[in-house]
């Protein structure tokens, strides 16, 4: 097991999630895929982190502030959803197409 | 675990030893297949689960069975609020025409083994309402019912005596199913 | 935890944590693809929670336990039951019929052209030592608290912000 | 990790799973014998010997009963959620010690560990509600997850003030930490808040809201039956001891006893299980004598009483580790801090403005307009 396989483990992550962000058009769905981005970016880290002696801890402590800001993210986003759903009656990111309303 | 220490003898059994039985009864007899069904039934004997609804005046009584001074926890028995949950239903006070789907319902979502006591006259066959326009006559016409309980109201010491029958029904049954 | 060790050997042997890492990963990228693919969004919810969880398992095949335990906590307890609040809130009869749009094929395309890029690159790069290491959950403590100070309390900022900022926003539709 | 190491651990973890189901079937007849006896009766006493064959008839009779599988539910999350609650509750029995070097597993992040772990069955409750197709499922659901989140924080605070204490978060470090002084002297507040916080998450009485049987009809567990809705059982029993062991591994000094030497192990599991399930007898007495809270007073307990507490328990435990406070003044303090707490609660509960019940009749007179 070498620093390839946790960065290929990486690569198909983020695309799986680029995929959902790409093809979905729930807002909630979306807010998943990023999630599921926001991990791969995280593996990535703290693989070369582990893999190299003068990262040690810096690594593990970007992520742990990715990790916050997906928290936050998680729930902006969410508040967001909750309001669009209470004003538009939907959560279809497609018909969600004017900036003021 | 010893059967006869704790199930109560019942001497109305009907069934004599000259049945016909199953290839295990003869070659062992009632080491497998009664044992095994026996040692299940005083399990579900002792914790019977009775899930809690009361349709008229009898519930009153049946509420006052289940708490401190009668005290039905000393059987095992436990209230449970869903019939998933539950292996016997007190059918406690008059069922009315409109009750009738209601409680046929609820004894379809108990799981199998399922008793069912009916609790007083009206249960049992509508009682003082008999050939009222508005009850049915007896909770038997929805439901099969294995005790019936009567009194109007009956006592707690009834419906107590009611279960122990229901105890020794549930004996009887497996050492009869076993004996086959 | 924590006591896996190295094992030694390296490239196309199917050491025991390599054999660890193949079941924890497609744990992982199915509950990912499940994410992306599933029609159902509880279902979605619930497959994202799968593949972190994994995500959490190979944060422990990376020594990094305390991350491990936080993706556990912050996922696990927290995000994942945020999300099914609000999909509980809003309508999930609406899900069944808006799953997938018109990119779908442009992004399928996309996400598969960027899958290969980035596995190119990443076989193609010369990683030159590759020994794990473990790092002591104090000396993640200590470095976290003197070197990243500044950014430790802005992100405990952000996390504030971010806590009265969604207040704010739902309150707001709730008025109109 | 060689085989050996594998083996002792399987075998290890093998002997936990038996030793803990045979504590639960101890739990379920002492919580019946313990609330018949508050309850002036008698409790079960006809299976066996003073029906102590009530548990094992009862394992028996579920297990041997009909398993339903009802119509509209979700096939696959149905059954996987039990699961999903009892997976973490075994889980952080890994590294819980239950005397000098009998654990498992002594993790240097236990404390840690047994927090993030003992949060994820909560999804397992959402997903048994969510599946079970049934209103009153997803809405005890949907309860369990709203005061298992609110509760957690307090539990995390009062155990972050016992981590700075011990400077640890290993649970054999805490213990020994407390040689010569449990830290219920030290961080009463702390153990009021992890009590509390506990129960809450337990989901006993008097926190009971999620599974409120004259209210939600057994919440998330309404469509189980049978083996299925035992897994549940077994769960939340197993939860009820390790909150119990953890009070006792936090508060009351673990398997340390003045007098008793603390490196026997034999001695040393005596005491604790005597401690710990003097704490279930506690847990217990609470679901004998309090009523059930609201929902709203639930949650406003919580985030208003409980998080506060938490906070200021905090802040008072790192001023006085930073100033070197004698500890008979932290405790103390921690001690004035409780006892004005109660105070106030008490206080407000008497000169609160009894609420006016107003009984509306239907008026037709009225129909237009209420009606929207």
């Amino acid at each position: 097991m070498s620093l390839v396989h946790f960065q290929i483990l990486s690569a198909a992550l983020f695309s799986i999630g680029l995929y959902g962000v790409l093809a979905r058009r729930s807002a909630v769905l979306i807010l998943l895929s990023i999630e599921l981005m926001l991990n791969a970016v995280n593996i990535n880290l703290i693989a070369f982190s582990a893999y190299t002696e003068s990262l040690a801890s810096t690594g593990q402590v970007i992520a742990i502030f990715v990790i916050t800001v997906a928290a936050a993210e998680v729930g902006l986003a969410l508040a967001i959803i909750i309001n669009l759903f209470r004003s538009k009656g939907s959560v279809d990111i497609d018909k969600i197409d004017v900036m003021r309303w | 675990m010893e059967e006869r220490g704790t199930t109560m003898e019942v001497s109305w059994s009907s069934t004599g030893n000259n049945e016909p039985r199953s290839i295990f009864n003869r070659a062992a007899p009632g080491i497998i297949t009664a044992k095994s069904e026996e040692l299940i039934a005083m399990a579900r004997k002792s914790s019977l689960w009775p899930m809690t609804f009361g349709l008229a005046c009898c519930a009153i009584e049946m509420i006052s069975t289940y708490m401190a001074d009668h005290d039905l926890d000393r059987f095992g028995i436990v209230t449970w609020p869903s019939p998933r949950q539950s292996d016997v239903m007190i059918v406690a006070g008059t069922v009315v025409k409109k009750m009738a789907e209601p409680i046929k319902i609820l004894y379809e979502q108990m799981p199998e083994p399922k008793w069912v006591i009916a609790m007083g006259s009206c249960a049992t066959n509508g009682g003082p309402y008999y050939r009222s326009y508005s009850v049915v006559m007896g909770v038997d016409h929805i439901i099969p019912v294995d005790v019936y309980v009567p009194g109007c109201p009956p006592r707690p010491e009834a419906l107590m005596d009611g279960i122990l029958k229901l105890q020794d029904k549930i004996t009887q049954d497996a050492k009869e199913r076993g004996r086959k | 935890m924590g006591s896996t060790q190295e094992s030694g050997t390296e490239g196309g042997v199917l050491t025991e944590s390599l054999v660890v890492f193949l079941i924890i990963s497609v744990v992982c990228v199915a509950g990912g693809l499940g994410v992306v693919f599933s029609r159902n969004v509880i279902h979605a919810t619930f497959l994202l929670l799968v593949s972190l969880m994994g995500v959490a398992g190979i944060f422990l095949l990376l020594l990094a336990e305390f991350l491990a335990l936080v993706q556990v906590l912050i996922y696990g307890g927290a995000i994942t039951i945020v999300v099914l609040f609000v999909i509980m809130l809003t309508k999930s009869d609406e899900f069944e019929s808006l799953v997938d749009n018109s990119q779908k094929p442009l992004a399928f395309l996309i996400s598969i052209g960027l899958f290969v890029v980035m596995t190119v690159a990443a076989i193609a790069a010369d990683n030159g030592n590759t020994v794990r290491a473990s790092l002591k959950f104090s000396d993640l403590g200590h470095s976290l608290f003197t070197d990243w100070a500044i950014p430790f309390e802005v992100a405990s900022l952000v996390l504030l912000v971010a806590l009265i900022g969604a207040i704010v926003i739902s309150k707001q539709g709730e008025e109109e | 990790m060689s085989l050996l190491d594998l083996l002792k651990t399987i075998s290890a973890i093998m002997g936990m799973l038996t030793v803990l189901s045979v504590i639960v079937l101890s739990l379920t007849l002492l919580e019946r014998k313990f609330i018949g006896r508050i309850q002036m009766r008698k409790g079960p006493n006809r299976v066996g010997p003073f029906g102590l064959l009530q548990p094992v008839a009862d394992a028996i009779k579920l297990v041997a009963k009909e398993d339903i599988l009802p119509t509209w539910v979700d096939k696959v999350i149905y059954w996987v959620s039990p699961l999903v609650v009892f997976i973490p509750t075994f889980m952080i029995w890994v590294t819980i010690p239950v005397a000098r070097d009998v654990v498992i597993r002594n993790l240097d992040m236990g404390l840690f560990y047994i927090i993030a772990f003992s949060v994820l069955s909560i999804v397992g409750l959402i997903s048994a509600g969510w599946a079970s197709a049934n209103k009153y499922a997803i809405i005890g659901g949907f309860r369990a997850a709203a005061q298992l989140i609110s509760y957690e924080i307090p539990i995390i605070l009062s155990v972050l003030a016992i981590a700075m204490l011990a400077g640890s978060l290993n649970l054999e470090r805490i213990v020994d930490a407390q040689a010569t002084k449990p830290y219920i002297f030290l961080q009463p507040l702390g153990a009021f808040l992890f009590l509390c916080g506990g129960l809450a998450e337990l989901g006993r009485t008097p926190f009971d809201i999620h599974p409120a049987e004259s209210e939600v009809v057994g919440g998330p567990f309404v469509e189980y039956s049978g083996a299925h809705w035992s897994v549940f059982f077994l769960a939340e029993y197993i939860n009820t001891f390790a909150i119990a062991a953890l009070t006792t591994l936090l508060f009351l000094g673990g398997w340390l006893f003045p007098g008793l030497p603390g490196n026997v192990t034999a001695s040393g599991v005596l005491v604790f299980l005597t401690k710990t399930y003097l704490v279930v007898l506690v847990i217990f007495w609470f679901r004998g004598t309090y009523p059930r809270l609201r929902i709203d007073q639930l949650m406003s307990l919580g985030w208003k009483v409980l998080v506060p507490l938490g906070f200021i328990n905090v802040v008072v435990t790192a001023v006085a580790l930073k100033t070197e406070l004698p500890e008979i003044i932290l405790g103390l303090i921690s001690f004035v801090i409780l006892a004005s707490t109660f105070w106030i609660i008490s206080v407000r509960m008497r000169t609160a403005p009894k609420p006016e019940y107003t009984v509306r009749l239907y008026d037709p007179s009225l129909e237009g307009l209420n009606a929207r």
